[in-house]
């Protein structure tokens, strides 16, 4: 089991880096992640929400609506510390 | 040899990160402890965000806020949607943190160990 | 278990260093527009200004400062705070946290910015509340059963 | 590049709308997002209820899922009537925001979630305050939080916005799994670190499809992959891609958390989590497969992905089948089962021919439906007779009647035989594999259902042909009835449910499914 286990990690490295190559070069400024909503983002943040941080207005403008399901994530997890813990607390233990 | 070049040159932080996931998988898959899995599991997200984040550097860029010196030429800013996500990403990541240690805390109460082996061999005996 | 040390030195250590962190929190979250900060970031320094009171203080001397039993409503007005920001422009015909749709008669870049500038009140109120309340149900559950009752029994019934 | 920037420029400069014009046609505009917001609302209210009146949390759950069903329903009409209907989130256009995209795929698997999860909730009014008292209105907030994120999975058209309602169902999952017996927490710690495992696959896709097209919009980047199709960074995102939803949706070399989460998971749980969220992930599945990457490629072109999940969707059917007929424990039988039946809908998705497709789609909500019916029935015996035990199930049917009738039905519908709705489902796969030429696929569909067959009507022989056992003095051991009325309408209408979805199966194939369609898989009859 564990030398099946090692063999998968092995051959998604060599994947990983074969994909590797498929990918744009480190810092390319003309990479295609660099171009197309990117471009819209930086040049319109600053007129569209008079704000000079690009991310706080991606994060809290353009895609605003992942950042509330981050809260509800947060939230989420807390709630469930609530009631994973809260209940068990009364329960007594057989140990 | 140019295959090579390409990737550990021009790409070397994308190798960083490949390596980085396939340690946290390693610690995921080969470690008996609980907690170390878990810390696996962090490796492995943190090295997801490191990819993200890889790709949004463009050389001789400026950080994403913008400056009346630096202009609205896009080339002059670092691409700020990576960041934005991984900001989200990074949140989502403690969340499944924070529950996974309360689940261990349980399992830890309820059972007194959180070693993998000695765990399943009182499951058994339950 | 560990057992903690009373010290004179951490006590006022932690006095003086809570405001400031607290300051620093609120500038992280205003000053998020216009230099690296936010929400989340501004809310973990709040929720590490609490949880630095509860580690040095301990848990009962901390409790005036910060009540247990508020951490959850914290992150629910957190939450409600940014659904109420979003639900607030649709009666206006805006779609779901459309903010130049929002009824505060403003040019509609600046609406953008107050509008960025609530949501991230909000969420920097959902995670201080989801932090410090993770913290605290982890920290409550490992205490021996009998010290946990005396501590927090008047609170139980309020909580659930 | 100057072109690209004024055009899309263009495009998001916005129409100034005015207040009577969105006035007027403002309930279909905004139909999308109604039922993402219901539910969000809800959620939050009944948070806040937990804290000051707690005898409330109940009845707003109920009302909550009660206008997410009418909205989820509404959504589905105004898409049949209007075609599919987008919906800018927070005004930006597609490309630079977030879209919604209801079609008629998602409205259907949408208004199957609000179907089931009201059903289940019905019964879990009473099964909750006996099993977990101190927890009834967390549980109720943690179970509406998981709606909500499977809801946003459902509709969102943005790729990373779909992982975050990934996670967030997905940890709302973990807590109700943890909740149950002794051994709960640590087979939820396994679907954890398995399950974050999946949808940080997922998020590794998304990157390399983010790196190579800049785009995120799942329509957006669709289009955008034109030159990129030998490009080995594209392969290895779908790879993970499916390797990670195949985690959440239990295929079958990815199966190992299922059973032991389903089994010890208390009997609410277990019964919303079960037809939900691996059916979920299977609509994501077909979503990236077909309508981001598109067939040609991903499955039958370079991706060529198209046999390797429908191999491991047959092995998970084999497997699944024949380890559920081991089982002795009725909860982990149904676990079993899942899987192999999870695969049904995998060798729909893997096939990919229209009819193939058509059965999988079809395969969601049915087995969602008698799967839930199931869970019920076993989560009722665990509560009447306190046992899970398939060997105590004897003769329990004549003293349950009304909930061994929807169980027979139900058990019937998995085995296949029509008019159920299971036969349906399994009727298009076979003609879509007759079509695609893989004989191989219809003998293991026909074989399997004979595996199928063997363990339910093993259990059936069990309720039904068999006396109950005799305690010492003559008496029946424990006086086991019906469970009360608001445990047993949900079960009976689940039961009833799954005839009616197989007499209906014309009309859902011919009015729905068949728009739910990718454009260029046309429905051929």
């Amino acid at each position: 089991m564990r030398g099946v286990a090692a063999a998968v990690l092995v051959i998604l490295g060599a994947t990983m880096l074969y994909a590797g190559l498929g990918l744009p070069a480190f810092g390319d400024p003309h990479a295609p992640a660099a171009e197309h909503v990117s471009d819209y983002f930086i040049e319109h943040a600053y007129t569209d929400a008079h704000t000079p941080n690009m991310v706080t207005v991606m994060i809290g403008d353009y895609r605003s609506f992942d950042t509330l399901g981050e809260g509800i994530v947060v939230f989420a997890a807390a709630f469930a510390c609530f009631l994973l813990l809260k209940g068990s607390r009364h329960r007594k233990d057989p140990s | 040899m140019s295959e090579l070049q390409a990737l550990f040159v021009d790409r070397w932080p994308y190798v960083a990160t490949s390596v980085l996931i396939l340690i946290g998988l390693w610690g995921m898959v080969f470690k008996h402890n609980l907690v170390k899995k878990l810390i696996g599991m962090n490796i492995f997200q943190g090295a997801i965000i490191l990819f993200f984040i890889v790709h949004a550097y463009k050389t001789g860029a400026s950080v994403p806020v913008y400056s009346a010196e630096v202009g609205s030429e896009a080339e002059q800013y670092m691409n700020p949607i990576p960041h934005g996500l991984m900001l989200t990403a990074i949140v989502v990541s403690v969340a499944t943190t924070g529950v996974a240690l309360t689940l261990l805390t349980v399992i830890h109460r309820r059972f007194g160990t959180l070693e993998e082996d000695e765990l399943l061999r009182r499951l058994r005996s339950e | 278990m560990i057992t903690r040390h009373p010290s004179i030195i951490m006590d006022v250590v932690v006095r003086i260093m809570v405001p400031v962190i607290q300051i620093f929190a609120l500038y992280v979250i205003f000053h998020g527009h216009y230099s690296p900060g936010g929400g989340f970031q501004g809310g973990a320094l709040l929720a590490a200004s609490v949880l630095l009171q509860r580690v040095v203080l301990g848990q009962e001397r901390s409790q005036p400062s910060f009540r247990r039993g508020l951490a959850m409503p914290f992150a629910i007005t957190g939450i409600l705070l940014y659904l109420i920001t979003g639900l607030g422009d649709m009666p206006f015909g805006g779609n779901f946290l459309e903010y130049d749709m929002l009824p505060f008669g403003m040019a509609p870049d600046w609406l953008h910015n107050t509008g960025i500038l609530l949501v991230e009140i909000g969420i920097a109120f959902a995670v201080m509340g989801a932090l410090v309340s993770i913290f605290d149900e982890l920290v409550i559950s490992h205490r021996p059963q009998s010290q946990t009752d005396a501590a927090a029994g008047t609170e139980e019934e309020t909580l659930r | 590049m100057e072109s690209v920037l004024l055009s899309l420029a263009a495009e998001v400069s916005r129409a100034p709308r005015d207040a009577a014009q969105a006035f007027g046609p403002t309930m279909d505009h905004q139909a999308p997002a109604l039922g993402l917001l219901v539910v969000m609302v809800g959620a939050f209210l009944v948070a806040a209820l937990g804290y000051w009146k707690r005898r409330l949390a109940y009845p707003a759950t109920l009302l909550t899922l009660l206008t997410f069903l009418g909205t989820a329903i509404y959504g589905l009409e105004r898409v049949l009537t209007l075609g599919p209907l987008h919906y800018r989130m927070a005004g930006w256009e597609p490309p630079v925001g977030i879209e919604l995209n209801l079609d008629a795929l998602s409205a259907f698997v949408i208004t199957m979630i609000a179907l089931v999860s009201l059903l289940v909730c019905v019964y879990a009014g009473t099964a909750v305050r006996r099993e977990n008292p101190e927890r009834e209105s967390t549980f109720y907030g943690m179970l509406l939080v998981m709606l909500l994120g499977l809801t946003g999975m459902v509709i969102t058209a943005d790729l990373f916005n779909l992982y975050v309602w990934f996670e967030v169902s997905s940890l709302a999952g973990y807590a109700l799994m943890a909740v149950g017996h002794k051994k709960a927490p640590v087979s939820a710690f396994r679907y954890l670190l398995l399950g974050t495992l999946g949808a940080s696959f997922y998020l590794l896709g998304v990157g390399y499809l983010y790196v190579l097209t800049g785009s995120l919009n799942m329509f957006d980047v669709a289009g955008r992959l034109g030159e990129l199709q030998s490009n080995p960074a594209l392969w290895i995102s779908v790879v993970f891609m499916v390797g990670g939803l195949g985690l959440k949706m239990a295929l079958f070399p990815m199966h190992l958390w299922l059973p032991d989460a389903y089994t010890y998971a208390s009997s609410t749980s277990t019964a919303i989590i079960a037809p939900l969220m691996t059916k979920v992930s299977a609509y994501v599945m077909i979503r990236v497969l077909y309508f981001v990457y598109g067939h040609e490629w991903s499955l039958h072109g370079a991706g060529g992905l198209g046999p390797a999940i429908t191999w491991m969707a047959l092995a998970g059917i084999v497997v699944g089948s024949v380890m559920a007929i081991a089982q002795k424990d009725a909860k982990r039988m149904l676990a079993y089962s899942s899987i192999a039946q999870v695969g049904y809908i995998g060798v729909g998705i893997g096939l990919a021919t229209p009819l193939a497709l058509v059965g999988a789609m079809l395969h969601i909500l049915n087995h969602a439906i008698m799967k839930s019916c199931l869970f019920l029935v076993t989560g009722s015996v665990q509560l009447q007779a306190d046992t899970v035990r398939l060997r105590d199930y004897t003769g329990l049917g004549r003293r349950m009647p009304w909930t061994f009738a929807a169980f027979t039905l139900a058990a019937l519908a998995m085995v296949g035989v029509p008019p159920t709705n299971g036969f349906f489902s399994k009727w298009y796969l076979v003609l879509g594999g007759i079509a695609a030429g893989q004989w191989v696929v219809v003998v293991l569909i026909l074989a399997s259902s004979l595996l199928t067959a063997v363990y339910f009507f093993r259990v059936l022989e069990r309720i039904y042909a068999r006396p109950a056992p005799e305690g010492e003095d003559g008496a029946p051991v424990t006086a086991v009835v019906d469970p009360p009325l608001s445990m047993r309408a949900p079960v009976l209408v689940l039961g009833v449910g799954v005839l009616a979805l197989g007499l209906a199966n014309a009309w859902l194939v011919s009015t729905i499914l068949r728009l739910a369609l990718p454009a260029d898989l046309p429905w051929p009859l």
